[in-house]
């Protein structure tokens, strides 16, 4: 579904991405983890072309990234993405969010989008909160609005970083339940997290990353348990002492 | 005929170099002291003290919404009446620090407002005084908001410095209709005049847009 | 001069008054749109990557905020005809005051689109709108919340600026106050009147922008130290 | 009284309208000068005090007067009735009419041509000009200008207006800067017109002492050399443009 | 140290702090929880005046606030206050921020202050940081900057409104590290936090809010083995959990 074959990314003078190889299956959950800076966001950023890649090959759902005849709009609209920081269009209404892209992207009749956009907030446990505004809503709330209008799309694909991140503790769970809930249907997903919980209940693969590059992929059993490399080993006593 | 009138303009020149030097003069001095009245002013609206915010608000209004020349013209030829009798010079320069400084104030506040709160907080939450926080904290970082629409402003107020010419002042418009009187090609007097301020201010735009660029710079550029 | 004050000599005024403010309003509210509307031109052609496109729109903008209006107004109406173009003054006002704004609302629309931030850009952009979409869907409805402000501003001042085209014969507000100091002598109660009209104007623009404001649900920023 | 007081001051503060040749103008050295800034400079000369000029543009010309900025003002000003409720107006120095203009070369050449309508006729605000023009040409459009004669030569030339309504002696002065023969003025005269100083109604001795003034250079001849210089010939130009 | 005598706030028709009875004794470490919205930063704003309370007393290091022989300015040099946010000035250097307030609140000399400024800096382990402004430092290094700005006017009590909160998972360990330290050298602190782990190893008190009121207080081992009230537990149990 996804595959990196010796990719190569730089920021100016940055080697951001070194020569990365990586594929993902259809229907698996890849978690990535890895110290801040280590490229994780621009390693998944590159997937949906919010970055270009300097060499190397990205293929994503069949289609070669760069080539002309790759329609990147049209992709896009196979892949979700949801952010850090939500980016919940402040502007509109948590329905009128979710149902924005099918509409005037997917040009699906507006009863219906918003028939099936009602049905996805409710899915995310958002029944009651068509009509609010992102201001009227909590973190975790704005955060599972961004995945339902996601999911609004039908993608094939989805990709997240660090989504809970910016959350309250108390907030965090109810976003997780939601992505365990999509992973349990069966999408194709990509997750950069340090939630090590959701690693261990959902992941098939984990990719630690570092300065770049992939250092270490396994499943969260080895990973957790056995990290081969040092760097994984101090990654991971950081992050699970506290 | 476009020769000779050039010709004739030529011998201008002194005229219109006073006009300039008129223009840049009153320009120059209202907009030093517009500026630091106008930086009071800001910094008192944003002062919490809700009857001086509004007393402040409505004076601005006030200044913004009623024609400059009006304002020249209570200056120059009404305050007599009271007793203050001014110069064409002085009253220009009332005049236009007084214009400048609204204009600056709403500014300076706008810049203030813009500093995140927590940044106050930390100030006070270190036991800074009032005037400490604004000095060491507030006004660094309103700065970074306000320098661009600053300078872009005070090329609007240059360019406002023309109405002076109703309470007898000469500067670079007011050579600009003597002239014409003579030589009665206004397009070409009137360019001649426009380069005159694009002379000035053009500076001042490339100023603005520089500080700009490298303020965004720092926030990172958005990509569209 | 103000101690003979003639209100009457202003209430037999008014109806000059009246029709000079319709003008002025009609006039500004033409114009305006038309600024808009060049602003708009300008602004989407100085955000385009071609240098083609953003070079000319640069140089205009900076040509026009570095000139007084006057040489502008000079231009048009005094400058055209010898290129063989006579347009009406009326018309010739209304598009000096439009060309001479629109330069500066396209800095202020670029200065609102460039305050959208890069997350809610990226998220139209992942979502798989096009170039157009997002700019209509996503950035434009933002941009115009920050802009309102300086928007305001700017209508305020090409409001006063109207003035100007007294000077080519379009009578408009200003005019009628010069009309009773060059009739009668009376400059005070000329000019005072104009300014107590121009004030109207400005409140009215004013609640105007807040109504605005507040229809567009933004909301006020509490001043604060 | 006001004659003390410009004593006492030693000078004799005038407001003057630069209108454009050839009562008002600043010439090319940069110098002001004019027939009625000559008769003001006389004035101060028999007065045996320095004059200053404070040039206003037109805005400020009447609140200078009013607000006593100025002694007096000097300009081709008509003195009407409505104006003399307000200031104190001298004897009139010399008398004009009105004229009507157009160009050479254009269609407008007879005042009959100037009847018709829709014509567009430019005249200045709130000059007499724009008074006599709508009695004289009730059909026609009046655009009324701001700025000074010259822009009306300017606006007929550039085909903004069909003709111009001004002041004979001004338009004559002033199409002295166009190629000779530009425009033709029609030899009807619209209306007499004098032109007058003006000054302060509580400036009663100054009023009083310049009726006599105008009186004496009237009887002197001083008064006919200065019109005839400026204004019924063109010899101003050799010296002045 | 400080006292809570019935102490109540409202914002508006909202009742943010009811009815507040709570005492920290010196060198006492208190850790505060509960969920989001619950009063938490309300409660330790009010202790140096960044809220000014309705009703009741609260008295610090022996002064009631709001009396007029009260000098808050004065007082609040006595109080170090860490923010979730850093709050570090972002217009002058590490150096310049620690040393800020003593220069001109405590008036100590320029040398002196920097003198102990780079020591302070120093001992949050950022002895190679002093010229560098905060937008060149991580989000845990600026946090330090926080911490060393405060200890440098020798306060006598210190306030931690969830300081690692917005940090990177992998920076929250040398943050907690920091603080850990000064509460070792016998600072009496109150601390708003979510980790567990820092509540267990140094707190002697913590504090359960919920909805404006304190529910529950007591020490670590009492609260985390044995919470007496439902909410307590319930939010227990999603904070740990994942
Ligand atoms: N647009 C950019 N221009 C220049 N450098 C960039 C840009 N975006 C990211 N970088 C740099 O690239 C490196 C990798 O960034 P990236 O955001 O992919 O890291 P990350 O692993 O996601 O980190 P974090 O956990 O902090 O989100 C960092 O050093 C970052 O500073
Ligand atoms: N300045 C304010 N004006 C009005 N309401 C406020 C203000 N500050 C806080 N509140 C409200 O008071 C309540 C308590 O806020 P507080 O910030 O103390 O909660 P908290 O426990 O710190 O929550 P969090 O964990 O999210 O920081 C919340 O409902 C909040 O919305
Ligand atoms: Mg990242
Ligand atoms: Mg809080």
């Amino acid at each position: 579904m996804i595959e990196f074959r010796g990719v190569n990314k730089w920021f100016g003078a940055l080697h951001v991405l070194k020569d990365i190889t990586l594929s993902v299956e259809p229907r698996e959950v890849v978690v990535v983890c890895g110290p801040s800076g280590s490229g994780k966001s621009t390693l998944i950023r590159c997937i949906n072309g919010l970055e270009t890649i300097k060499d190397g090959d990205l293929v994503v759902d069949g289609q070669r990234l760069g080539d002309r005849a790759t329609n990147m709009t049209e992709l896009r609209t196979e892949i979700g993405f949801v952010f850090q920081a939500f980016n919940l269009y402040p502007h509109k209404t948590a329905l009128e969010n979710v149902t924005l892209a099918p509409i005037h992207v997917r040009k699906i009749a507006r009863a219906e989008a918003e028939a099936s956009g009602r049905e996805m907030l409710a899915k995310v446990g958002l029944g009651d909160k068509f009509n609010a505004y992102p201001s009227e809503l909590s973190g975790g709330q704005q955060q599972r609005v961004a995945i339902a209008r996601c999911l609004c799309m039908r993608p094939k694909i989805m990709l997240f970083d660090e989504p809970t991140s910016a959350l309250d503790p108390e907030m965090i769970s109810e976003v997780l339940d939601v992505m365990v809930g999509v992973a349990e249907e069966g999408m194709t997903m990509m997750v950069v997290t340090h939630e090590m919980g959701f690693a261990r209940k959902v992941a098939q693969r984990v990719v630690f990353m570092d300065a770049g590059a992939v250092v270490e992929t396994g499943t969260p059993e080895e990973f957790f348990s056995d990290p081969k490399t040092d760097r994984s080993r101090a990654f991971l006593s950081k992050i699970l002492r506290h | 005929m476009i020769w000779f009138q050039l010709q004739s303009l030529m011998g201008s020149y002194p005229l219109a170099l006073r006009g300039l030097g008129m223009t840049i003069a009153l320009s120059g001095i209202s907009l030093v002291l517009g500026t630091i009245l106008g930086f009071a002013l800001g910094v008192l609206r944003t002062s919490g003290s809700r009857w001086l915010d509004s007393a402040i608000g409505l004076w601005v209004d006030l200044i913004r919404g009623t024609p400059f020349l009006v304002q020249i013209f209570l200056i120059f030829f009404i305050l007599p009446e009271l007793g203050i009798e001014l110069d064409a010079f002085t009253a220009g320069i009332i005049a236009l620090t007084n214009l400048a400084a609204c204009f600056i104030c709403e500014i300076v506040a706008a810049g203030i407002r813009s500093v995140p709160t927590g940044q106050v907080e930390a100030a006070l939450a270190s036991g800074l005084s009032q005037w400490q926080r604004m000095r060491q904290v507030v006004l660094p970082q309103a700065m970074r908001v306000s320098l661009p629409p600053l300078v872009g402003q005070y090329v609007l107020l240059i360019k406002d410095s023309s109405v002076v010419s109703a309470i007898g002042l000469t500067d670079l418009t007011r050579v600009g209709w003597l002239v014409v009187q003579r030589v009665p090609n206004g397009l070409l007097v009137f360019a001649i005049v426009g380069i005159g301020y694009f002379v000035v201010c053009y500076p001042l735009i490339l100023l603005a847009r520089r500080l700009e660029r490298r303020m965004s710079a720092a926030h990172g550029e958005v990509q569209l | 001069m103000l101690e003979n004050f003639s209100f009457r000599t202003i209430v037999e005024y008014l109806p000059l008054f009246g029709q000079g403010f319709a003008a002025t309003l009609w006039l500004s509210i033409v114009s305006f749109a038309g600024a808009l509307a060049v602003g708009i031109i300008l602004c989407a052609m100085n955000l385009q990557r071609s240098r083609l496109l953003q070079l000319p729109a640069k140089i205009y903008i900076d040509a026009i905020r570095a000139t007084p209006l006057l040489a502008q107004l000079y231009f048009l109406y005094f400058g055209l005809p010898r290129l063989g173009v006579v347009l009406p003054e009326l018309f010739v006002g209304i598009l000096a005051l439009a060309l001479n704004s629109g330069a500066y609302i396209a800095e202020i629309i670029r200065a609102g689109i460039l305050s959208i931030s890069r997350g809610q850009v990226e998220a139209g952009i992942a979502s798989g709108m096009t170039y157009a979409q997002r700019m209509r869907l996503v950035i434009l409805p933002q941009a115009i919340r920050v802009t309102i402000p300086p928007l305001l501003g700017q209508a305020i001042v090409l409001v006063k600026d109207s003035a100007l085209l007294s000077l080519i014969s379009v009578a408009e507000l200003t005019r009628a106050g010069q009309l009773l100091a060059s009739d009668r002598f009376m400059p005070a109660e000329g000019f005072l009147t104009t300014a107590a009209c121009y004030l109207v104007l400005y409140y009215g623009l004013k609640s105007l922008a807040v109504f605005s404001a507040r229809w567009l649900g933004v909301r006020p920023i509490g001043s604060r130290t | 009284g006001t004659l003390d007081d410009i004593t006492k001051r030693g000078e004799l503060r005038v407001a003057v309208q630069t209108q454009g040749p050839p009562f008002s103008m600043v010439d090319a050295a940069g110098k002001r000068t004019g027939s009625s800034v000559e008769l003001a400079e006389l004035m101060a000369k028999e007065m045996g005090v320095k004059i200053t000029f404070q040039d206003y543009d037109w805005d400020g010309l009447i609140p200078a007067l009013l607000s006593g900025k100025a002694d007096l003002l000097v300009a081709d000003m008509t003195p009407t009735l409505a104006r003399a409720m307000k200031v104190a107006f001298t004897k009139p120095f010399m008398y004009t009419g009105s004229a009507v203009f157009a160009k050479t070369d254009s269609k407008f050449g007879t005042m009959d041509a100037c009847k018709a309508k829709g014509t567009k006729i430019a005249v200045l605000l709130g000059a007499t000009g724009e008074k006599v023009a709508k009695e004289t040409f009730p059909d026609a459009e009046i655009k009324s200008y701001k700025g000074g004669g010259p822009l009306l030569l300017d606006a007929v030339n550039n085909g903004q207006a069909d003709c111009g309504v001004n002041d004979v002696s001004a338009v004559k002065g002033q199409q002295a800067a166009y190629p000779a023969g530009s425009f033709t003025i029609m030899p009807e005269v619209l209306s007499k017109e004098p032109l007058a100083f003006a000054t302060r109604y509580d400036e009663q001795d100054l009023l009083v002492w310049m009726n006599l003034f105008l009186d004496q250079v009237a009887l002197d001849g001083r008064l006919q050399k200065n019109l005839d210089y400026w204004v019924n010939s063109e010899d101003w130009k050799k010296d002045h443009q």
